[in-house]
């Protein structure tokens, strides 16, 4: 019993230790290079701490192996653009009915085929029926659909071409970001989840691509991959403020010049909203865990059969489980969007979005909330700052090099360097502590 | 008569001959996957970067035999290098489980764990084969490139269509199937192929059983380097040499070995040519082959396509995805951990 | 009242189940018993929703359960243990016991996060009757010890352990005894009387250990094949000539001493 | 007197790692010229490199970030690919007032982004280069061809600005496919492409990564006889790996007639790279125009230079090629005006982005020729 | 000269307290030795260390005379000594037969008259040949463990629970069998529950309690106290 308490104590010790480590870290990146980057880096390290909840709720807590992160991030920002940007009256009235209308054809095609598939008694006659329902639906959709997405995308191609968002204010777009991944999740969890380890992980990353499929090649909705820029902020734009003299006099006040104090501000802004959303996150996490929820999480993880067995609802829990940390990858995508301000479907990549998540939440220590927060904060800066310090670590290297092959190879692949310092860490830091930076209790 | 002589030589050409070469290729790749995956419990994401570094490495054997005058007569030089190639890729293996794996290993690390972790060997191993070769594409193919070359067929044969057969795709298909026979036999059939799977399902019974341990992980990480080492060869034969390309190849390599059921070789197999298949067949566009096939009058003015080859990616997913909600464990039902 | 009607389960062309018939009577407390591979822990799997059944039917108290999910027959008062240990092997053993009963309202994570208190005071009753069967059960040493790192035969009594958590109707034990001391089996064969008689929990047990089932069941069924060879009082089947040689043999001594 | 740095901005990792090193080495020269001139009163020029991984926004923005902050540059070449480039761009050089001069972000969202007069690109826009494809197609009197573009802003942007181009001229396009880069195969793309039929096959991608993918498998299946390349595929790369094979076909990149191209070849390769790998030509004509600008403005503060970046791009002015920084700097030194041409021919139009003239290239006899400028 | 010397053994899991505290057990060459003891005494933990799975904190393990305190578990494989776990002791993904081949993994002989005396042993086992072990019963499954453990043609066989979970007429054979295979040389240690039958048949029994000897002596003493009936046995 006493050892219990004191290993709990030890581990608070510990997070309260690495936690101020990493803020130390962050700080010597302000001091070593400058405070926009550390600012910088730290925004981006709070979204990545939202994915990384997300993730480690969905692993750490109920053992499902969802490599989709990807797909759900995107979602976030589609959000941000369907709810921040003005609306494109134009492509509206080109096609936006006809786009709808052929949504509709579409989604009601599948319900009656779903329907009638049901109804029917087994035998070939029901094949037949649904499949020529499928069919004649989809021939419908098409027809109607397809005008409507080419004239909506020939409205002015290279700025709009698309519907446009609602122009709502960019900060709501977080919880409709969260809602619209919630919600795919729902239905994806509804189809998937009962499968298994890599299989479900397979089965995740497959619909991340058909998620991001969409977003590329449906021009009508996000601009494809031609992107959409300039979604507006929810914090002032540095010019505004350079040009504002009375923020010129308070940063002046303050010994700043006014471009540094103007960006400082606006990184600022972002850092405080952010860090209030991850701490709102990890507090109800932290309850969740510690409650009889979380017990009964940790005990479908253990084992769904006995779990199933003592009354608990593993589908539905799990269903549950999936759409929550699915939303709280869409909630990091919205609020991603919203700091970049604009939507890049070229970087959706699953090395960047999926697996270095994962990084994050088994570095961390996965089923552990502050571990998954730490390790979102702690990879990303390294991913960040990895380049600078690979390109002065080959630097050093080269320069105590005689000329000849092996410094014109290294000079070379120098960028790459970045990679490989990467990868050492990560390993170093694996090997030291194998569960994890805060393993789970 | 001609006409369906025409649209069965285009289906052959654009569809069954690619689709066959490249499931066999990913297979290839997979096979390697779904080893480590049932033997040493855990998805390596090196793999593809591993595929890397042993082309890599044949291509510098190559370089040095064709720097000796010696060729393979009508086949790549590559093949005879593929020896050393693989020799050097299982000395680099053989060294990262002593240097990173096998401390997990020991530990009991979580399959998760060990995937992370293989995923920091992938981010040197990225580095590696870019510190040995660069960036760049790479071709090594020499010999004979073509069994049966396009525009020849087309002026031999007075079609209007071409077909075309590749030396590197009969290869590739040939050593697949062998591969795989190979593996099935070694492991179901073998004393030490069934210590191998043995410890895989149950490590501490099989040190009961006297198993040695640290044979059979190095006996997996040699097969795995012959396997993977040909696989990426065979590869770069066809394609050519990309260090970033072969990054690339993973995500396939991954779905071929899950649809087909992970730790299986036949799934493996199986799942590279659904993979394959799918791609090429769901975006195909049908309107040449129905011209041929149809009267002139009903002749179909678009393309008669499914789905835009956009969604190539996506589509083969979905079919993956629905074939594992018939068989949750792959087609082969394989292991899961 | 539990009633099998012709219940099947094939496994490919393997009948593990093949056609067996028999009811449970409410308030008694029945042995199983048969040769291994009889299909005992497959018919308890197709009873409690593990396993679909090929063909055949599972009525409770009147009601058709055939097929029902095993978290729905848990809230129905179903519940049973398993032959291989099946514990959460992350949680303390306490923990173990305390997830057991449904409805708990901190399940739900609107509680969770708002209902802080009322969680509180829950979870101090729960916490309170799960100590009570760690105490019963010998065990209350290992209260906060992972539930992998606890011996075999201690797994199997918290197997026993959680189905004491709830007041059931019905609890099917596999096999509880297989690997438990004889000194605290006996203890736990009282533990079983008392349930039955005390709080009216009707059981089904499957077990190899003929004294336990002696001392206990009535009525005693036996299956071999797949079906049900016997039923009787455990002293009938005891003296039923098919079932000493499909099951019970002739005993060791006799060997013992012509050896 | 000071050290001014340049920052380079480019993804030398992820995707199109294999054509950055020419890039960052072409900024090198470049930077070594005007140091070995001098300017500014003897300041020297050093360039500060950082990856921009060219598909991670997030990346790219740290990496300017540090760029501009730590590294205290005075000017960016950068960045590569259009997505990141307006990413650099919105959120770190527009607050910190700091100049970018990509050479190869070439989406037309590129033209009206709003930049304070900070950003231009020595690429010409997509917009631009449908156009010039359409007349080389239709003076060749080809009428129906099928395309595929590089899934990304600026194979989309091309394939649909060249599509709209060509069917206002009479022309048909049986198909118009994206295909994405870093596959491993891409027959299910040429089965399509092939089915879908047409005299050429117009290939908007990279050669070393989906399009050249696509233009093996083409010419292995006989799918297509004759290819258009528009300027992602033109490189040496393409003559190298291809000209025996694709005898009669044709492509387009930007670049001018005249000896500017041919001599930073030259100087290129006594470097020790390839002077034509692709955006190669205008990563040294983004560097030298910045360093001109300075020069022009009498200081290396971006508020400054910025406005001097369109005269000494423009005419009138003395004409400078490739190697004639020295030259460049001198006259302005003595208060003349230059028009900087450089390696790919410059004229900065509009919101400050390279016009486009173009050089046609066809392949006979298994060499890349030279026939055309437009 | 006893065969198997387990003496004064004490240690634990990892960095845990430790379970056995001074546990001492040996058995003569050719003879039975019997562990029983209430749940948790530490019985399969005395078992795993004298196999070395289990590091030892003090005391020593001799077989044959020699000491094996340091030797890794394969090595004592090599050494003769074969093991039945309690749990986990079956290749779940394999067929039995090829169970059965694992157990004889290190020999090089000809395994197929093993082979058949073991199925004949257990016939069930020998109608599943081809099946599974995965899919077996819980009884089944014991059967396998046991057949692999004797496949492996022991100098000393260890079994922790063998008869756990098997019907009589099986538990019967089972025990038959044993008195068999120690009649031909082979000696055996093994853990019960099913301690009356299993002390019946054993040349020396030992009672552990908390990882220490509680008592000692021949089956038929055992048997014969009453306290040890009473506490142990279950009367
Ligand atoms: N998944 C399965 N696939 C194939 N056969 C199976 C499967 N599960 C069980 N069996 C077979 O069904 C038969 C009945 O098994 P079951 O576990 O019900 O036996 P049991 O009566 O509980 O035996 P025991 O007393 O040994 O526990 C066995 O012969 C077993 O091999
Ligand atoms: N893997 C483990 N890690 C930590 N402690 C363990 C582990 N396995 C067992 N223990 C502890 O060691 C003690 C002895 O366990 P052991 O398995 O040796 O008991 P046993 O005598 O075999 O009991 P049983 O008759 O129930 O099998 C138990 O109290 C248990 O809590
Ligand atoms: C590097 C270049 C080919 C990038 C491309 N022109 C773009 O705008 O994205
Ligand atoms: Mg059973
Ligand atoms: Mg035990």
């Amino acid at each position: 019993m006493s050892t219990h308490v004191q290993t709990t104590g030890n581990q608070s010790l510990r997070t309260l230790l690495l936690f101020l480590g990493m803020a130390l870290l962050l700080v010597w990146t302000g001091w070593a290079y400058n405070a926009n980057l550390a600012l910088i880096i730290l925004n981006m390290g709070l979204i990545s701490a939202v994915m990384a909840l997300g993730v480690n709720l969905q692993w750490g807590y109920a053992g499902l192996f969802n490599i989709g992160v990807m797909g759900f991030v995107a979602l976030g920002g589609l959000g941000a653009v369907l709810t921040a940007m003005p609306p494109t009256i134009d492509a509206w009235q080109a096609g936006g009915l006809r786009i709808v209308i052929g949504l509709f054809i579409g989604g009601a095609t599948i319900v009656i085929a779903v329907m009638t598939y049901q109804r029917l008694p087994t035998g070939p006659r029901r094949g037949l029926i649904t499949t020529a329902i499928v069919l004649v639906g989809y021939a419908l959709f098409r027809f109607v659909y397809v005008p409507g997405t080419q004239a909506v995308e020939a409205v002015n191609p290279s700025s709009t071409g698309y519907l446009g968002g609602l122009g709502l204010p960019v900060v709501l777009s977080w919880p409709v970001g969260a809602l619209m991944a919630a919600a795919v999740a729902w239905v994806i969890g509804k189809i998937t989840l009962g499968l298994r380890s890599d299989y479900l992980a397979i089965a995740t990353l497959g619909i991340a691509e058909i998620i991001l499929a969409v977003m590329k090649n449906e021009d009508w909705l996000s601009r494809g991959v031609k992107n959409v820029n300039g979604i507006p902020r929810p914090v002032p734009y540095e010019l505004d403020l350079q040009n504002s003299p009375e923020f010129v006099a308070a940063a002046a006040n303050l010994g700043m010049n006014a471009v540094t104090a103007s960006t400082v501000f606006v990184r600022l802004n972002y850092s405080l909203m952010f860090a209030a959303v991850v701490i709102v996150l990890l507090v109800l996490a932290q309850l969740a865990l510690n409650s009889p929820w979380g017990r009964m999480m940790r005990a479908i993880r253990d084992n769904e059969n006995a779990a199933g067995a003592m009354g608990k609802d593993v589908k539905k829990r799990h269903l549950q489980i999936f759409v929550i940390g699915s939303g709280l990858c869409g909630l990091a995508g919205a609020m991603m969007a919203t700091m970049d301000g604009q939507l890049v479907m070229s970087s959706y990549q699953p090395l960047r979005f999926t697996f270095l998540i994962w990084v994050m939440v088994i570095v961390g220590g996965s089923g552990n909330n502050f571990g998954a927060v730490l390790g979102g904060m702690l990879v990303w800066w390294l991913w960040v700052m990895v380049e600078p310090i690979s390109q002065q670590l080959v630097g050093y290297i080269t320069a105590a090099m005689p000329e000849g092959w092996l410094r014109g190879r290294l000079t070379d692949v120098a960028p790459h360097t970045r990679l490989f310092l990467m990868g050492l860490l990560l390993l170093l830091v694996l090997r030291f502590s194998p569960r994890g930076l805060l393993p789970e209790k | 008569m001609l006409d369906l002589i025409n649209a069965g030589v285009a289906l052959l050409n654009f569809i069954i001959i690619p689709a066959t070469a490249y499931g066999a290729q990913l297979a290839l790749g997979a096979l390697g996957a779904t080893l480590i995956y049932g033997i040493l419990r855990f998805s390596h994401f090196g793999h593809g970067d591993n595929m890397a570094f042993g082309t890599m490495i044949t291509i510098g054997f190559t370089n040095l035999l064709l720097g000796l005058g010696i060729t393979f007569g009508p086949f790549p030089t590559a093949l005879l290098a593929l020896p050393f190639g693989i020799i050097v890729t299982a000395l680099m293996m053989l060294l990262m489980d002593r240097t990173v794996f096998r401390f997990y290993r020991r530990r009991r690390a979580a399959p998760v764990v060990m995937t992370m972790v293989s995923l920091g060997v992938m981010f040197i191993m990225n580095f590696v084969v870019r510190f040995g070769i660069g960036v760049d594409d790479v071709l090594f193919a020499d010999g004979t490139r073509f069994i049966i070359a396009a525009r020849e067929f087309r002026d031999w044969s007075g079609l209007d269509e071409a077909l075309s057969l590749r030396m590197t795709q009969v290869i590739t298909v040939v050593t697949a199937a062998i591969a795989v026979a190979l593996l099935f036999w070694f492991l179901n059939r073998t004393r030490t192929g069934k210590s191998l799977r043995a410890f895989s399902d149950n490590e501490d019974l099989a040190l009961l059983s006297g198993i040695n341990p640290d044979r059979v992980v190095m006996v997996t990480w040699i097969i795995v380097a012959a396997l993977t080492t040909t696989a990426g060869v065979l590869y770069g034969l066809d394609k050519s040499f990309k260090a970033f390309t072969y990054f690339q190849l993973l995500l396939p390599m991954f779905a071929a070995a899950v649809v087909g059921g992970l730790g299986n070789p036949l799934g493996a197999i199986a799942g590279g040519f659904i993979i394959a298949f799918s791609e090429v067949i769901v975006t195909y566009a049908w309107k040449k082959v129905l011209t041929y096939l149809l009267p002139d009058a009903l002749a179909p003015a678009g393309l008669v396509q499914l789905l835009g080859t956009d969604y190539k990616f996506a589509v083969s997913f979905a079919i993956l995805i629905i074939v594992l909600l018939f068989r949750p464990t792959g087609i082969f039902r394989g292991k899961s951990l | 009242m539990i009633v099998v009607h012709d219940l099947h389960k094939h496994f490919g062309g393997f009948r593990a189940v093949n056609g067996a018939s028999l009811r449970i009577e409410t308030g008694s407390i029945t042995g199983l018993i048969g040769p291994n591979g009889a299909g005992k822990t497959t018919l308890f799997n197709v009873i409690a929703g593990r396993l679909p059944p090929t063909s055949g039917r599972v009525e409770m108290d009147g009601e058709d359960i055939t097929g029902l999910p095993p978290h729905e027959l848990f809230h129905k008062g179903l519940l049973r243990t398993f032959q291989i240990a099946h514990e959460f092997s992350s949680m303390t053993v306490r923990e173990n016991l305390m997830m057991v009963p449904g409805g708990q309202s901190g399940e739900t994570l609107w509680n969770a996060w708002f209902q802080r208190t009322r969680i509180r005071d829950e979870e101090r009753a729960l916490r309170q009757k799960a100590d009570e069967v760690l105490e019963f059960l010998t065990i209350s040493h290992l209260a906060d010890e992972k539930a992998a790192n606890i011996s075999g035969g201690q797994k199997k009594l918290l197997e026993l352990g959680r189905t004491m958590m709830v007041d059931a109707k019905i609890v099917f034990l596999d096999e509880v005894g297989a690997g438990v001391n004889r000194t605290l089996l006996n203890t736990i064969g009282d533990a079983i009387v008392r349930l039955n008689r005390e709080r009216g929990y009707t059981f089904c047990v499957i077990e190899h250990d003929m004294d336990f089932i002696g001392r206990l069941c009535d009525p005693v069924i036996v299956m071999a094949e797949g079906q049900v060879l016997a039923q009787g009082s455990a002293d009938q089947i005891m003296q039923n000539e098919a079932v000493i040689e499909a099951y019970l043999g002739t005993g060791l001594k006799n060997k013992v001493v012509s050896a | 007197q000071e050290d001014i740095k340049l920052g380079v901005s480019i993804g030398f990792t992820g995707p199109l790692e294999s054509i950055a090193p020419a890039m960052s080495s072409a900024v090198d020269l470049a930077v070594a010229e005007a140091n070995a001139a001098g300017f500014l009163g003897g300041s020297s020029v050093s360039v500060v490199t950082g990856d921009s991984t060219c598909i991670d926004a997030a990346a790219a923005t740290a990496t300017a970030e540090r760029l501009i902050s730590a590294e205290g540059v005075k000017g960016i070449i950068g960045g590569m690919c259009s997505g990141e480039t307006i990413a650099q761009l919105q959120n770190v050089a527009l607050p910190n007032g700091v100049v970018m001069i990509s050479p190869s972000a070439t989406s037309p969202a590129l033209s009206t982004v709003e930049d304070n007069g900070l950003f231009f690109r020595t690429a010409p826009s997509d917009a631009r280069q449908g156009e010039v494809m359409t007349e080389i197609l239709t003076d060749r009197g080809f009428t129906t061809v099928a395309v595929t573009y590089t899934n990304n802003d600026y194979g989309k942007g091309l394939a649909d600005s060249f599509a709209a181009a060509f069917t206002a001229a009479g022309g048909t396009v049986t198909i118009n496919a994206p295909h994405d880069d870093g596959k491993a195969d891409y027959s299910a793309e040429v089965a399509s492409l092939a089915s879908a039929g047409g005299e050429v096959l117009v290939i908007a991608g990279y050669i070393d990564q989906g399009g050249g993918g696509i233009l093996r498998n083409a010419i292995d299946t006989a799918a297509f006889d004759i290819f258009e390349f528009p300027d992602g595929m033109v490189s040496v790369a393409l003559e190298e790996r291809f000209a025996g094979e694709i005898t009669g076909s044709f492509g387009q990149n930007p670049s001018a007639q005249g000896d500017g191209r041919d001599a930073f070849i030259a100087m290129a390769e006594a470097a020790g790279f390839d002077g034509s790998e692709a955006f190669a030509a205008e990563s040294y004509d983004a560097a030298a125009l910045i360093i001109l600008a300075m020069a022009a403005a009498g200081s290396s503060d971006p508020a400054v230079y910025k406005e001097h970046v369109m005269t000494v791009a423009n005419a009138p002015g003395e004409p400078i090629l490739p190697g004639e920084i020295a030259k460049a700097l001198e006259i302005i030194a003595g208060g003349g005006d230059v028009d900087y041409v450089g390696a790919s021919a410059v004229e900065l139009i509009g919101p400050g982005e390279s016009a486009g003239s173009y050089r046609e290239v066809e392949f006979a006899d298994g060499a890349m020729n030279v026939v055309n400028w437009r | 000269m006893t065969f198997l010397n387990a003496s004064a053994m004490r240690g634990g899991y990892g960095r845990g307290a430790d379970i056995l505290n001074g546990a001492t057990i040996s058995v003569e060459k050719g003879q039975i030795g019997v562990v029983v003891g209430p749940n948790g005494a530490g019985k399969s933990t005395a078992m795993k260390a004298i196999f070395g799975m289990l590091a030892l904190r003090e005391g020593s393990v001799t077989l044959d005379g020699a000491d094996i305190t340091a030797l890794s578990p394969q090595d004592r494989v090599a050494q003769g000594m074969g093991f039945v776990p309690q749990t986990h002791n079956i290749f779940t993904s394999m067929t039995v037969e090829e169970n059965l081949e694992m157990g004889a993994f290190l020999r090089r002989d000809d395994i197929r008259p093993t082979l058949e005396q073991v199925y004949t042993l257990f016939p069930i086992l020998g109608t599943k040949r081809r099946q599974h072990a995965g899919e077996l019963s819980g009884g089944q499954r014991q059967q396998v463990a046991v057949g692999r453990a004797l496949m492996t043609q022991p100098k000393l066989l260890m079994l922790d629970e063998p008869t756990a979970g098997v019907s009589p007429i099986v538990m019967d054979e089972l025990f038959d069998r044993i008195i068999e295979i120690a009649r031909s040389g082979i000696t055996i240690l093994m853990v019960e529950q099913n301690a009356r039958q299993a002390l019946e048949i054993a040349d020396i029994g030992y009672v552990l309690v908390q990882g220490a000897n509680a008592y000692t002596g021949s089956g038929a003493e055992l048997m014969a106290d009453p306290d040890v009936r009473r506490t142990f046995l279950g009367g």
